[in-house]
């Protein structure tokens, strides 16, 4: 795959344009990292209603087009799930959400700080530790 | 070009095997080697002729192997003393730059730095000349304190001056930024932090590589380097320090090698340098460095000087004319190491670094371990192409290209 | 010899370019295998391909040769760590055992040892497994306390015991003895120092090399080795921690690549591993401590631990038979690494190593970095003979014609 | 040169039979030095005479043939001297004594300990600084 493939006009546009993005008033969770090797960071806040729901939820952050959108696009679909929903995210989602491009191990990590920001905030609001697979590994 | 070469780039060339390789079908153009150059054939021979005739651990040795690894390796000490203009037995050969202001660190700055003390680095510096003064002004409750910089990426020297006032006990500054490139008079940096008293370290993972270094003549009591960045093999660097200075601090690791006699209670120190080498080291490696330093020494850093200033002054040139191209640093390429820093504009480093690795060029992105100086910038990340002897104006030519395919992709 | 030897010794020596080599016109018979191993074809290769075909540095790139270069290095640490039954995320990579157990002083010894402590090693160990400890307490006011040894050269099992009463913060004790060559039953030292509290350091430097090792069953602390000593490149070895003890202790060296964010007045700390791996790594030479692990692996830990146990015994057999040959520690040799210590009547080991340097034969001599030890032994010097994969009854054969030469000059 | 020539018979009587082997009761120089390479030790004292003669000397040690053999034959020569003879005193000096062997390079710090200790003694007591040429560079 080139990476005129990889740089879609989805990805970019979810760069230049992301959605939810922004801070909440009022939140719940608030769950932020960075990727050490490259210095992307995401930070996200989510509020829950009743039922354990994710009521809103918002990021910021700072990084590539890769990890920007990818948070981006992970927060519109986490919007309105049960929290548990969380739990059940899988790297496979956010590659799918992505367009299934081919990344090296590197932008890999990129395209998965969302889900490891947005797993470690629900996970700890539900008294779980996330540990992280990909964060000791650069290799995967 | 009409000009007269310094260097015969297309000679040098032939002498990395690495270069002969292909990246995604295209012909690979390095232009990291700021982060780690490539080697030599000579480099990768040294190493394999230590290990496949006289591999031997050394100096507590008798036998043939032995000696003649003792012999190569203090060989490789001096040629790397003589380098950088420091006497062999001031010259610490250890893993890099970073273990070098560790070093420092622990066995300078545990018995010398107290609480209230102040140390004084600069905005521009490598985490690795940051983060152990970091460290050791939180231990001791000393206060780590920056110069700033000017627009131009230049030292602020009047704040230097105001924070010399308060009789710091350390400056540590870089010879070179490996971001923005711009080369500091450590020199007058060193004279005026001896005349506020004050121990003075310069990082010198940048500039040793890139042109002539004298360590004398800058008069600092420390001065570290790496090997990797300049044609040698990985895991080995040293510490230039002033003797009398190494003499009188505490060792560093306690093991090997370094002692005179080890009782229960207590033990006593061998030679500097041997104080701060414990334990087997690096052997094959210093041995690499000293085929490395030859290398340079033979092609002559006043050359390669030279020759960077021509790449940087061309690249300044051509890259100026790509969509979006915003470098950071100094402009003058008489005043800047072989570093350019630059962003596309918001094209995203990372994504940059991808979309240039699939033309074959390979630059590095990010925050460059220097964090303080990206808030500085005012940036997130930055790309950066660095150059060294193999390099050339073709090199600028492709990374232009693959700047515009970028710009196009990301409709710049 | 009429019983199937568990290695091919001729089809081994063949991997390895320097026994091809002559010494003084003989062949180079190699029996300082316990100061460093020589390294096989395919460790060199390792290297050589590492900079002629993707060196560059790792982690914070992007570009082609260095997502190849991160994914090799990684798999290198996958491969160590493997080798000794650890995870990898426990796996620092660092110079070697001497690097490591100062690591361990500074990262883990300055946090938790206090004025009163005691801290316990042993009198075989290596200064490597000593000073560090020493140069800790003395800074502390902890006290150092030794195990003393049997006449067998075996630890004093029961003044270990009392010594555990004392409820020492740390057990620091070696696997092997690199003199005596006596293997320590560490699982029950560690079980016992647990059980008193004690955090535990093993010094695997001459135990992974030359027999099986897995830390999980050890259930030590710590566990470090040295990869120049079992067929692997100088420059590189690892300690092997217990995860949550890693996670819990402060950073070693301060710099790049140790952090996740460096601010003007704090930083914090990247995950472990990578909290203790600050600057550029060893890239190549961990890569080709990769390649010397995936050797021996091959030949199987095993069978290298039957072959030595038997050249130790032929040894101890043969040299019996020598006028004046007096060795030192167990004489079981199931019960010993594979090293033979030994003086030759009033022979200085000096001596006897140039006598014998001039038979092609390289041995160790002097006080093998275990000066409390030959005090104990009241010894100044000792030789010591110490074997590897490649050595065959054959090089017993002529250590014992060049110890009778010697013999005869000095008319033993 | 081979070893049995390394090893003539005059070496290891010295070895074996060291002159000048002891302790002094009174002395005036008292001077001690270890080979951190190999453990080899000496120490060395000296009555100081009128005129600044070299009265009377003795050394103990540990350590091979040709470290114990050369401080042997040292304090034999020095005997008798000048203390500022020590002064002129050269490694090849110390090597004639020895029979001019073929040392590798550790096997001449062996060689050359003797008389580091005894210009270390020397020079402190006459005041001046002994700078050792072999102490930090194994290669000489
Ligand atoms: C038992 C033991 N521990 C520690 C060491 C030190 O290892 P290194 O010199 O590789 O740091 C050695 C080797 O010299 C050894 O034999
Ligand atoms: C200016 C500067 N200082 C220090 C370092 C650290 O060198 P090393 O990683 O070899 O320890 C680097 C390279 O990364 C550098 O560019």
């Amino acid at each position: 795959m080139s990476s005129a493939d990889i740089y879609r006009e989805l990805i970019l546009d979810y760069y230049r344009n992301p959605r939810n993005f922004g801070k909440l008033e009022k939140f719940d969770i608030d769950s932020r990292d960075t990727n050490p090797l490259c210095g992307d960071e995401i930070e996200m806040q989510i509020r829950v209603g009743d039922g354990k729901k994710i009521e809103e939820i918002k990021f910021t952050g700072k990084g590539c087009a890769i990890s920007q959108a990818s948070a981006s696009m992970l927060t519109e679909l986490a919007k309105g799930k049960q929290l548990d929903w969380v739990k059940e995210v899988a790297k496979e989602d956010v590659f799918k959400l992505l367009g299934d491009p081919e990344l090296g191990p590197s932008r890999v990590k990129c395209a998965l700080l969302g889900m490891k920001v947005l797993k470690t905030g629900v996970y700890g609001y539900l008294g779980a530790h996330y540990d992280d697979p990909e964060a000791s590994d650069p290799m995967t | 070009m009409l000009k007269t070469e310094p260097l015969d780039v297309q000679r040098i060339r032939a002498d990395f095997p690495i270069l002969r390789r292909e990246v995604h079908g295209k012909r690979l153009v390095y232009l990291d080697n700021a982060a780690t150059t490539q080697k030599p054939q000579v480099v990768i021979d040294a190493l394999v002729d230590y290990y496949s005739r006289y591999n031997s651990n050394i100096h507590r040795s008798v036998h043939t192997l032995g000696e003649e690894a003792t012999a190569a390796y203090e060989a490789a000490r001096g040629k790397v003393a003589k380098f950088v203009g420091a006497p062999a037995k001031g010259l610490v050969l250890l893993r890099g730059t970073t273990e070098a202001t560790n070093l420092i660190r622990f066995a300078w700055g545990e018995e010398n730095v107290r609480k209230g003390d102040t140390l004084v680095t600069t905005l521009m510096e490598h985490h690795s000349n940051i983060v152990p003064w970091q460290l050791l002004a939180n231990k001791k409750g000393a206060a780590l304190k920056f110069v700033g910089l000017n627009k131009d990426g230049t030292l602020d020297m009047g704040q230097y001056e105001e924070l010399l006032k308060e009789s710091p006990k350390l400056v540590a500054v870089t010879h070179c930024s490996n971001v923005l490139g711009t080369i500091n008079d450590v020199a007058q940096i060193c004279t005026k932090a001896r005349r506020a008293g004050a121990t003075t370290v310069v990082d010198g993972a940048q500039s040793v590589p890139h042109m002539p270094v004298n360590v004398e003549s800058i008069g600092c009591d420390f001065y570290a380097f790496s090997g990797h960045k300049m044609l040698g093999p990985t895991g080995i660097g040293a510490l230039a320090g002033k003797k009398e200075l190494l003499e009188s601090m505490e060792p560093f690791h306690g093991g090997g090698e370094m002692i005179k006699e080890v009782f229960l209670d207590h033990s006593t120190w061998n030679d500097v340098p041997y104080k701060f080498e414990a334990g087997t080291v690096n052997i094959a490696d210093a041995i690499g460095l000293g085929a490395a330093v030859d290398y340079l020494s033979a092609i002559g850093m006043d050359k390669v000087r030279e020759h960077e200033v021509r790449l940087i002054e061309y690249a300044l040139e051509t890259l100026a004319k790509v969509k979006g191209f915003h470098p950071y640093g100094p402009t003058d390429p008489r005043k800047k190491g072989g570093v350019i820093s630059f962003n596309l504009a918001d094209v995203h480093p990372h994504d940059l670094a991808t979309i240039l690795d699939e033309e074959g060029i390979a630059i590095r992105s990010g925050h460059h371990c220097a964090q303080p100086l990206m808030r500085w910038l005012d940036v997130a990340a930055a790309s950066r192409a660095s150059f060294h002897v193999y390099n050339s104006y073709d090199d600028v030519d492709v990374l232009k290209a693959g700047l515009e395919k970028a710009g196009a992709i990301f409709k710049v």
